[in-house]
């Protein structure tokens, strides 16, 4: 995945807010209906243990004999229905698709925010102090470029799993998941913000704040760092999209969630073997889900991106 | 210069891809998982190679439809006096493909090649004292001790022409680097390799020169691997291919009812066990305990209990696979008859046990599974934590692949696991030398016992049963070899792992529960 | 320009020493290939001989090294798994993927500026905002799903397709191409949608933003001033000044649709690198993966030389500060 | 006097906002006649750009004409649609931006750029093109323009660059030419060549010119007669001598007071209280009469009058003295 064109912004993320941002918002009803569909998305997942009927983490709850139940109908030898059916171990798909999401988002969220943290440092260092700093840092950008992401993430995810504890393996796949495809997305982030960076630090009231002897850092968090924002907010909104969707694509080349705890990915990759056997819903409904979540997400980054920049609204 | 690798099909191409393998009758093609890494007989002893390359090379004996071992380079063997070894009596007439005839030299020269330390099958050969060239079409082997099941265990060992192997510098295999006999074939069999492309397709056609009768109506067949079930189940309803191995299961009862599909199951050799760490002085993942429970009998037996076979058997294998209560399913010789059924599903037993053993709030541990070594490996994995969990012992599952597990194994990373066991010799001793006996590297005893089962009548018991000839003598000692590991319950056994072919239904062809397909019983209609 | 491409090259070969040296240290942890090796009735001693002769044994350093030597003189060993000369494999396999990945690329570039263009002109219309959203459901499914969609409604439903494999290939001097035969044609279809979908989205997306960003401006306000014609305005000035940007992210995609090829080969049994990837993982047939590893860096470096030789021809203030991004 | 070359009639653009109905152009009307140089001049926000873009039918949406009328050449331009008005811009109506160093197609030759322009508008070969680029090059005072026609926009210096610009604005020989801030961009040193060469090539092809720039200097220098902007309005309008001397406007007033062209003698340059307002916040009655020392009761209610001809959009037009 390639960085995502933004062009540079200029004006500040606050004043938009305040009041352009949620008047365009308002005007577009697709904003609307995806920002609707996350919310509602996140929601569920937070709220995941009280709306689920079952806890499908919970392997002493479940009931093997519940297996392929159809949706809404009874099975054949507990009698249960389930609203949108069992997967092969007898778990709720309803609840699977709840407890899912949450996985994702979370990893999803966090893989971003490590990714973004990361970018945006090492982005404002490299452009701001320039020299040895950035072409190291900038360098290193190019290699893992020349890596392509996915063979990126497997590669971090086979070396954080080899040198993890054995012990502590378990616990540790979803925390190596998000180490994984956060390490190969910060480079977008950087880019951008060195970019923006080198554009911003020629400005007159960096220069100001330099002249009156602010330090560097001060100069980089108060004053460089607002301006890069939006472009990072619009890169973080499609990263995020993408985050999913890498966490599921990893999760078909087998690095990804443990299938006692499955993200929507690992869901899918279940359910694809279903495809063909007639228990469509194993498959359907985790990737309607999916593509419902990402493609809101993209919606809202897509609008995000031409309401925060001024020019081509 | 232009070269159509496959000139006949260009014309098929235009025709939809179902005409087309009506159209050639006679073409046949196959899909497999894995292919097979090499064509040498002797360099690596796995099933996808030697299965394959059962349909190019001969041994001395060979297995028919029913398993069983009939003449095929050998027309007779005897025992020699009271069970020095056995003499072979070698076919007459028999030519290899490059068209060099077959003699006693090639016998001694694939026995010293099997036998060699660079190749795979060395194992086999370990019984063996000497070969010797009786006459041209005449053969001894000397064993150091009896050894009734010989024959059996050579079934798949295949003779190699020794001058085209000296001509071709292959007189060894190697593994490392490979050499002419890796990809390329020169045996006795029905069918010679016309093109070989690693990974991509191979290519067979009937050798006019063969010695046997000809049973199939195949002029040329190709084997592709596909690794995604998916993808094969996909191309085998698209009558691409016209036969996959395995059909994933969930797909069986779909394609039952397919007109142009037909499915062939059977039971498959490979029983499908839990192991434990008998010899660990405490569990590796365990939050609450510092013992290792396992090493407790009853705790094994717990874990039998908890375990509702059926069900699995009923939902994720959906009525496809066998329970078993010993390491070997009733088709391998030796089987026992007379040991009684496991613990049976009932977790208030399990409860119970696990109580007098100390355990009464259960305990929590870690769950080691393959995921794409064993048909449905990980979902089975996953119903078992779950039943297990039922009964008050928190597994946390690990699954991953098998390139990952084995190493995990070896190193002991594990505080229980998943094992599937396929006796080569279709005999109810080899799990017992493999699995059971107290692990001895010297004598080569052991070798896939990771958890250090340990049981002196057994291991007393085994060299016993390796030399005896009269066969209710052995019978009696393998009968006593599975009460033992039944009652210590050193191995969970689960289920025999069933054999699923799909094929066209214009394709008729014999399964066998080793799962070689063997191209010779194939006829297309 | 020769010193910049100069410069260029030796900062490449840096990159491919520590690719190199990062697939080294990887390999440590994708399993142990003697399992794969030897049949289930091997010994202790089997698998310990097997390590010492591949020279596993040894520190992790001197292999790096060993294979850094080996490398340079066009030899990366020979596969664990094929026993045979892991550049002949590779040699053997590229034509699939490139193949693959050069109808993937040009249905990406071609479709991606058509709909790029088309949607930037007609920014406010109703087609152009349909083409976006529904771009988007491209990149919001697994690409995995995709492929299997495809099959399914393609080959198994509809029988119009064939399911897996290249069809019939013809080889040309050892280059064996699908392209020459029309079931090697009709092999190429459905894994190149699925593999060039996620692309020409990216590349549609990115074309219609940067035209947008050059669409105001002045000098196409200047043009427009001058009474030119939209179509000129639109192609001539527009998209030249939009390519600029554009053909950096296009290079890196083209990059990355052959690492991605790792996922369709493998959904569609498509005989190329990355399919040989996949198995040689499943395998840890180690030297494979590094040769492959090295493989993808220096098609990689390639392709950033070229996108910036392009440079020169297409941008004549020679601005090559590309370090900056977009 | 001969008939104009543009009119404008009570010409009013719109933008349609949250805010309501924005008017950078309010109800304004003049005319130009051919060799003529008019200025237009006000404050940034005045509306003067937006005149011009109106004029050559390049408002950008949501903004558009709502009223009034748009002659040129004794036609009526404002109703026309896409192909129609493209003809007219570059043959009828040439355009110099503000920024040459923008205003030039980065990638594509200068002589390419020329030779496009009059192959779209005029009847004449590609050869024929390719050599009248090189007169027109040499008409601005390019040197060694036969060579430097191959030439990239980069490779040549601001001032140059804006003499490219001209050249690409006439070289289609358009009747009317609209320079938007033609000189801003450019160093003190070449402004004054850039508008004599404005002037010179205008007067000697009889081409009206609309001269939009905040620059009093510049107007004085070079316009005929200027219209005064504020707040969309036209303030005032007038021969360049008269407005400069004698403003009747309070604006203008103030404008020429606080420019140090028609005050110096004064010590310090005069500042109008105040600034103009935004344009969602236009004032009832005179734009002008929060900021006005004369205001009067009537200013605060009546728009002021229009401001045709030769007057002052003000009730109580000063009757004043010479500044100078």
């Amino acid at each position: 995945m390639s960085e995502t064109p933004i062009p540079a912004q200029k004006s500040r993320l606050r004043a938009a807010l305040e009041s352009d941002l949620f008047y365009t918002f308002t005007r577009s009803p697709v904003a609307v209906v995806a920002a609707f569909v996350v919310l509602l998305m996140l929601l569920a997942s937070v709220f995941a243990p009280l709306i689920a009927p079952t806890n499908p983490f919970d392997p002493a709850s479940l009931n093997l004999m519940n297996g392929f139940t159809a949706p809404m109908a009874a099975n054949d030898f507990t009698g249960d229905v389930f609203l949108l059916g069992t997967d092969d171990q007898g778990r709720d798909v309803f609840s699977t698709i709840l407890y899912g999401m949450r996985i994702s988002l979370f990893v999803g969220v966090s893989a971003v925010l490590f990714a973004m943290v990361l970018g945006i440092t090492l982005g404002l260092l490299s452009g701001y102090l320039g020299g040895w700093v950035e072409t190291i840092i900038m360098r290193t950008a190019d290699v893992q470029l020349t890596f392509p992401s996915i063979l990126v993430a497997m590669l971090i995810f086979g070396i954080a799993k080899g040198i993890t504890p054995v012990e502590y393996r378990d616990q540790m796949a979803i925390w190596v998941l998000i180490l994984a495809i956060g390490l190969s997305d910060w480079v977008q982030f950087a880019r951008v913000v060195r970019g923006a960076t080198l554009v911003e630090k020629n400005k007159e009231y960096v220069e100001a704040a330099r002249l009156i002897g602010r330090g560097s850092g001060a100069i980089m968090l108060r004053h460089i760092l607002p301006n890069v924002l939006s472009p990072v907010l619009v890169i973080a909104t499609i990263s995020l999209a993408l985050a999913i969707i890498a966490e599921a694509t990893l999760s078909f080349l087998g690095v990804g969630a443990p299938p006692t705890q499955p993200s929507l990915g690992t869901l899918i990759r279940i359910g694809q073997g279903f495809l063909f056997s007639g228990e469509w819903w194993i498959l359907l409904f985790p990737a309607t889900t999916l593509l419902a979540l990402a493609l809101s997400v993209n919606l809202l980054g897509d609008w995000l991106r031409d309401a925060l920049n001024p020019r081509l609204r | 210069m232009l070269r159509l690798l496959r000139s006949a099909a260009c014309a098929a191409a235009l025709a939809p891809a179902i005409l087309a393998s009506t159209a050639q009758a006679e073409e046949f093609s196959w899909a497999v998982t894995t292919d097979p890494q090499t064509l040498d007989p002797h360099a690596v002893n796995t099933a996808a190679v030697l299965g394959f390359l059962n349909n190019t090379y001969e041994g001395l004996v060979r297995r028919n439809k029913d398993m069983r071992i009939e003449p095929a380079l050998a027309t007779s063997w005897e025992p020699i006096g009271a069970g020095e070894g056995w003499r072979f009596h070698l076919r007459e007439g028999v030519t290899f493909q490059d068209g060099s005839a077959f003699t006693a030299e090639d016998v001694l020269f694939s026995y010293q090649r099997a036998a060699s330390p660079e190749a795979d099958t060395a194992s086999w050969f370990s019984p063996v004292s000497d070969v010797k060239i009786v006459d041209e079409f005449t053969v001894d082997f000397l064993t150091t001790s009896p050894n009734p099941i010989f024959p059996d265990s050579i079934a798949n060992w295949m003779i190699m022409d020794s001058g085209w192997a000296e001509a071709n510098a292959a007189e060894r295999p190697d593994k490392e680097s490979g050499n002419y006999a890796t990809l390329n074939a020169n045996g006795t069999g029905a069918f010679q390799v016309t093109s070989r492309e690693p990974g991509l397709r191979t290519v067979l056609e009937p050798f006019e020169g063969w010695w046997g009768e000809v049973e199939h109506n195949i002029t040329r067949a190709e084997m592709t691997p596909i690794q995604n079930p998916a993808t094969a189940l996909a191309a085998l309803l698209s009558g691409d291919v016209d036969m996959i191995n395995p059909v994933p299961i969930q797909d069986v009862a779909r394609l039952q009812d397919n007109p142009d599909v037909t499915v062939t199951q059977g039971i498959e050799a490979r029983v499908i066990m839990l192991g434990f760490p008998h010899q660990a002085e405490a569990l590796k993942f365990s939050t609450d305990t510092d013992e290792n429970p396992f090493a407790d009998a009853r705790v094994r037996q717990a874990v039998a209990h908890a375990i509702n076979v059926p069900a699995i058997l009923k939902t994720i294998m959906r009525d496809n696979a066998e329970p078993v209560n010993q390491l070997v399913s009733a088709a391998m010789r030796g089987y026992s008859n007379a040991l009684g059924d496991g613990p049976a599903y009932d977790p208030d037993a399990a409860r119970a046990l696990l109580a007098e053993a100390g355990y009464p709030d259960g305990f929590s541990f870690g769950f080691k599974c393959p995921n794409n070594r064993y048909l449905n490996d990980e979902a089975v994995c996953q119903a078992i934590t779950a039943m297990l969990a039922q009964a008050g012992m928190t597994a946390s599952l690990d699954a991953m692949p098998v390139q990952n597990y084995w190493p995990e194994l070896r190193a002991g990373n594990y505080d229980m696991f998943l094992l599937g066991w396929s006796p080569g010799t279709f005999d109810a001793e080899h799990p017992i030398r493999f699995l059971a006996a107290t692990p001895n590297e010297a004598q080569k005893l052991g070798s896939w016992n990771f958890g250090g089962f340990s049981n002196a009548r057994v291991d007393e018991l085994l060299p016993q049963i390796q030399s005896e000839i009269d066969e209710d003598a052995r019978q009696a000692m393998l009968d006593e070899v599975a009460q033992i590991l039944q009652d210590e319950m050193a191995y969970v056994p689960l289920y025999v792992q069933p054999l699923i072919w799909g094929t066209r239904s214009n394709v008729t062809l014999t399964q066998r529960p080793d799962n070689f397909f063997i191209l010779r019983w194939v006829s297309v209609n | 320009m020769l010193a910049y491409i100069i410069r260029r090259m030796a900062q490449s070969a840096l990159v491919l020493l520590i690719v190199g040296l990062v697939a080294f240290a990887m390999f440590h942890f994708v399993g142990d290939p003697i399992d794969n090796m030897l049949g289930q009735e091997r010994t202790a001693d089997d698998i310990e001989r097997l390590r010492k002769q591949l020279g596993l044994d040894r520190p992790f350093v001197v292999q790096y090294f060993k294979f850094l030597e080996n490398a340079v003189q066009g030899n990366f060993g020979m596969s664990y798994r094929q026993g045979r000369p892991v550049i002949d494999i590779l040699l053997e396999r590229a034509p699939a993927t490139l193949e693959l990945a050069a109808v993937s690329g040009i249905l990406a570039i071609v479709f991606g500026i058509a709909l790029g263009v088309f949607t930037a002109i007609k920014r406010k219309g109703f087609a152009a905002n349909a083409i976006m959203s529904v771009s988007l459901i491209g990149v919001s499914l697994p690409t995995f799903l995709i492929g299997i969609l495809l099959i399914y409604l393609f080959s198994v439903e509809l029988g119009w397709l064939p399911s897996f494999g290249r069809g019939n290939v013809v080889d040309l001097g050892g280059w064996s191409t699908g392209f020459l035969t029309t079931s090697g044609l009709k092999a190429l279809i459905l894994p190149s949608i699925t593999l060039g979908l996620y692309q020409m989205t990216l590349i549609m997306r990115l074309v219609r933003s940067e035209m947008l960003e050059v669409l105001r401006q002045d000098y196409i306000r200047f043009a427009r001033a001058r009474g030119l014609r939209d179509r000129n305005v639109h192609f001539r000035h527009a998209l030249k000044n939009t390519m600029v940007p554009v053909i950096t992210v296009i290079g890196l995609q083209l990059g990355s649709i052959i690492a991605f090829a790792i996922i369709t080969e493998t959904v569609f049994q498509w005989p190329g690198v990355g399919l040989l990837f996949i198995n040689a993982i499943q395998f840890v047939d180690i030297p494979v993966m590094a040769a492959y590893l090295m493989l993808i860096s220096v098609m990689f470096v390639g392709i950033n030389l070229i996108v910036d030789i392009l440079y020169f021809f297409i941008d004549p203030r020679l601005r090559v500060d590309r370090t900056g991004g977009h | 006097m001969a008939a104009p070359v543009l009119s404008i009639r009570n010409l009013t653009v719109e933008i349609p906002t949250r805010h309501g109905i924005l008017k950078p152009v309010d109800g304004v009307s003049y005319d130009i006649v051919g060799g003529e140089i008019l200025g237009i001049v006000g404050e940034s926000g005045a509306g003067k750009s937006m005149a011009g873009n109106a004029v050559i039918g390049l408002l950008s949406p949501p903004a558009h004409i709502a009223k009034g009328e748009i002659w040129l050449n004794g036609a009526r331009v404002d109703q026309l649609k896409g192909e129609a008005m493209r003809r007219i811009r570059g043959k009828e109506i040439g355009m110099v931006f503000q920024d040459p160093l923008t205003s030039l197609n980065p990638l594509l030759r200068i002589g390419d750029q020329l030779v496009e322009t009059m192959l779209t508008h005029l009847p004449i070969s590609h050869a024929e093109a390719e050599k009248r680029a090189i007169a027109a090059l040499e008409e601005v005072g390019i040197p060694g323009a036969a060579k430097r026609v191959n030439s990239y926009p980069h490779e040549f210096s601001g001032g140059m660059r804006q003499r490219v610009v001209i050249a690409l604005a006439l070289c289609a020989e358009p009747s009317l030419i609209i320079a938007d801030e033609p000189t801003t961009a450019l160093d003190v040193s070449v402004q004054a060549q850039i508008m004599a060469l404005l002037k010179r090539l205008c007067r000697d092809r009889g081409t009206a010119v609309m001269l939009i720039t905040h620059d009093m200097g510049v107007i004085a220098e070079a316009a005929d007669r200027v219209a005064v902007m504020y707040a969309g309005r036209l303030a005032e309008l007038g021969p360049v001598r008269e407005v400069i001397t004698a403003p009747r406007h309070p604006y203008t007033h103030g404008l020429m007071a606080s420019t140090p062209l028609a005050s110096k003698g004064q010590k310090r340059l005069h500042q109008i209280p105040g600034a103009m307002p935004r344009l969602d916040a236009v004032p009832d009655g005179c734009a002008f009469n929060p900021r006005c020392p004369y205001v009067q009761d009537k200013c605060r209610h009546a728009p002021g009058p229009t401001a045709e001809g030769n007057a002052a959009a003000c009730w109580f037009p000063l009757v004043q003295e010479e500044l100078s």
